[in-house]
């Protein structure tokens, strides 16, 4: 999401960059409905029953695709952070403060279709895997950015301060998913892990791809609608704001 | 799949229905709640203005 | 600058006993709530030793920096021509023989207190001896972040923790896998990775977060 | 030869300057006057390099100081609102500190010397905490006597000082832009120094 996008030069102040979030959104809308109606589709009729697990194994694609998410939205979130503070550009940082709560949200979500689809398959709710747990740990990760960027009042240090801890954070993720993994087969052995999950049968992988694109587009219309609100809070006293405010009448 | 078929899910209806209803919920929400703090920004912009001019 | 900070820290001893006695009370908690079996506390000894070591280093991160952030000592060290990062790994090395080593020392005895075996107390203390340097210099990127910001305390420990577990995990594993049987060595041949990785990398995340903060 | 060229700052949402320029010369004294608020801690802090500003650039001799790095930072001493001294040290342990960190002489003579210069000999004993206000400010400033940096960053160097201790700086300061030292300061009282001083009026 970050390589084309709005960090052309041109778009890079925030004045030209909110209309064209705004022409944006459109773009993004349509897509992540369309794909989840389809997504939501194959899941339910196309995708056939699992011989072991019956329907429950259909959580998988949310669970899959939300988990993929909410590392890819760390990362986007870490580069935008990273942007921010190098190139010094106000609005990577927005977006990186426009990113974290979607990011955050995905990773709850992956926790909670986790329990549940982890309670048939083995009989309890939160189950120590590792996975999972490194998922708990990053939704720490998210909640310690924006509690960070909430305590701080001048927006100017909130960002770099959140920034640089975003970008410790993603130095750290790979180290805790695997010091976790190993962990775990420490402790439980290998033998459950969500990775076993059912042999991919083709349509089940489409499902996953086509509920996994419905999510990414669904990122960018929350995150680029919350970037145009961070944008009319932070410049409001510029004098473009005012004007477009008058219009929205 | 007749509709109460498709409502058992063989069985699993409460976890499948509830992490999807959970998923949904959360996503709508979050929408919701954006284009609400939208309006709320912008209506707030526009009383400071009205206060200034 | 270790010089200096470590006759700062001798002159007010008492710091360093609350983190001392802070560590000892917690680790003496948990039988009392667990119960006197003594195979139960054997067997969640290293945990609970570790969880304790990591609140207790946690608790006097907020002291690091605070103090020189208010008396206007912390903005010479930004202005003054050595480089920043060499400063900030003096301090941290400072808090950590502040913090860090009297943990060390004490483990073994808490360790006794949950029936660990000998090599069990050796590893626990190499272990500690490896992790609570990785937990000061780590620590010190909350600590310098959160300056001066208001619900500080807490927020460090919200930042900070996620970046501990994966000390916690092999410094507790350590213990455990030495207890068992198995052997620890390749638990703490990765602590000490961690501490090389994490000397060499978080001097300049502190440094740069000191500088945002001071901005 | 320092130089500033359009320094800007915005403090949270709020521009606090914009367009400051300044040059000092050796030998040179600038006095940053202005109402409080006015920006004047912040546009020192900003010369100390403490300060990112958001548009314009601190130069020392032709060069950008961000280039210079520590280099432009062995050129300054600076002597902020805060004192910069630990309580529980004495004195002169707070002077070794200073010295260490600048790489200025620091054995024990000059560091005497220069606290008797300041009156402050008798409580070289004494830990700082039971010092008076003045007498702490003293000890900070006893930093001024000891650095050979040739540019002095001085914020509000005067209060706290009673008429003994104002004369002693005064003097100091004649001393240093004599040899050919840059000296930019802020203050309220007016203090006569002779020699070349300009004014750089803040916030107008």
């Amino acid at each position: 999401m970050s390589s084309g996008g709005p960090n052309w030069f041109k778009y890079a102040s925030p004045m030209a960059f909110y209309p064209l979030a705004g022409r944006l959104i459109p773009w993004f809308a349509v897509p992540a409905v369309v794909l989840t109606a389809i997504g939501l589709y194959m899941t339910f009729f196309v995708a056939p029953v699992d011989y072991r697990q019956g329907d429950a194994y259909r959580i998988m694609f949310i669970h899959v695709p939300a988990a993929w998410m909410s590392m890819w939205l760390y990362i986007c979130m870490a580069v935008y952070a990273a942007l921010g503070l190098v190139v010094r550009t106000r609005l990577s940082s927005m977006m990186a403060q426009a990113i974290a709560p979607t990011g955050a949200m995905f990773t709850f979500i992956a926790l909670w279709t986790g329990a549940f689809w982890g309670k048939p398959m083995w009989g309890a709710w939160w189950v120590w895997d590792a996975r999972l747990t490194s998922e708990l740990i990053l939704l720490f990760l998210y909640i310690g950015v924006m509690a960070l960027r909430a305590a701080i009042d001048d927006t100017r240090r909130a960002d770099r301060a959140s920034g640089l801890l975003a970008l410790v954070g993603v130095v750290n993720v790979p180290i805790i998913y695997y010091s976790v993994q190993w962990w775990n087969t420490l402790h439980q052995g290998a033998s459950i892990s969500m990775t076993a999950a059912p042999t991919m049968s083709r349509i089940m992988l489409w499902t996953l791809l086509v509920m996994t694109f419905a999510f990414w587009a669904h990122a960018f219309v929350t995150s680029l609608m919350r970037v145009r609100g961070i944008i009319l809070e932070r410049e409001r006293h510029a004098e473009w704001v005012a004007e477009m405010v008058d219009e929205t009448k | 799949m007749n509709l109460t078929e498709f409502w058992h899910m063989g069985g699993y209806a409460l976890y499948v229905w509830s992490s999807f209803g959970v998923t949904a919920a959360f996503m709508v929400g979050e929408l919701v709640l954006l284009r609400r703090q939208r309006k709320e920004t912008l209506d707030r912009l526009r009383r400071i203005r009205d206060i200034e001019t | 600058m270790v010089r200096r900070d470590l006759t700062l820290v001798m002159r007010n001893r008492a710091d360093v006993a609350t983190i001392l006695f802070f560590f000892v009370i917690v680790v003496s908690l948990f039988p009392l709530g667990v119960g006197p079996e003594m195979n139960i506390l054997r067997t969640i000894a290293p945990g609970v030793v570790w969880v304790a070591a990591l609140l207790a280093s946690m608790l006097s991160l907020g002291r690091m920096f605070a103090a020189d952030h208010a008396d206007g000592t912390l903005e010479q060290l930004l202005v003054a021509p050595a480089p920043l990062a060499l400063l900030v790994l003096g301090k941290v090395i400072a808090h950590w023989l502040a913090s860090g080593v009297p943990l060390v020392l004490m483990a073994p005895l808490l360790g006794l207190q949950f029936g660990l075996p000998a090599d069990g107390l050796a590893v626990l203390m190499v272990s500690l001896l490896l992790g609570t340097p990785v937990l000061s210099l780590v620590g010190a990127i909350g600590a310098a972040l959160t300056l001066g910001v208001r619900g500080g305390g807490v927020l460090v420990s919200l930042l900070v923790l996620p970046l501990y577990i994966p000390v916690l995990i092999f410094g507790a594993g350590a213990v455990d896998a030495t207890v068992s049987g198995l052997g620890g060595q390749a638990h703490l041949s990765i602590l000490a990775a961690m501490l090389v990785l994490a000397g060499c990398f978080t001097p300049w995340a502190t440094a740069a977060a000191l500088r945002i903060s001071l901005d | 030869m320092l130089e500033a060229v359009d320094l800007e700052c915005v403090r949270g949402d709020r521009r606090l300057f914009a367009g400051v320029g300044l040059t000092v010369a050796p030998g040179e004294l600038l006095h940053v006057r202005g109402p409080n608020g006015s920006g004047k801690t912040t546009l020192l802090r900003m010369l100390c390099g403490l300060v990112k500003p958001v548009a314009g650039e601190v130069r020392w001799a032709g060069r950008p100081a961000r280039e210079l790095g520590d280099g432009f930072l062995a050129l300054l001493t600076y002597v902020g609102h805060h004192n910069a001294i630990k309580d529980e040290l004495t004195g002169p342990e707070n002077l070794l500190v200073h010295a260490r960190l600048c790489g200025a002489p620091d054995d024990a003579a000059t560091l005497s010397a220069a606290l008797e210069r300041l009156g402050m000999k008798a409580y070289g004993r004494v830990p700082c905490k039971v010092l008076s206000a003045g007498q702490k400010r003293r000890t900070a400033l006893a930093r001024l006597l000891i650095s050979r940096s040739p540019l002095w960053i001085l914020d509000e160097p005067f209060n706290a000082l009673d008429v003994g201790a104002v004369a002693t700086l005064q003097q100091a300061i004649q001393g240093h832009l004599q040899r050919d030292g840059m000296v930019v300061l802020t203050t309220h009282q007016d203090v006569p120094i002779d020699g070349a001083v300009k004014t750089l009026h803040m916030g107008a």
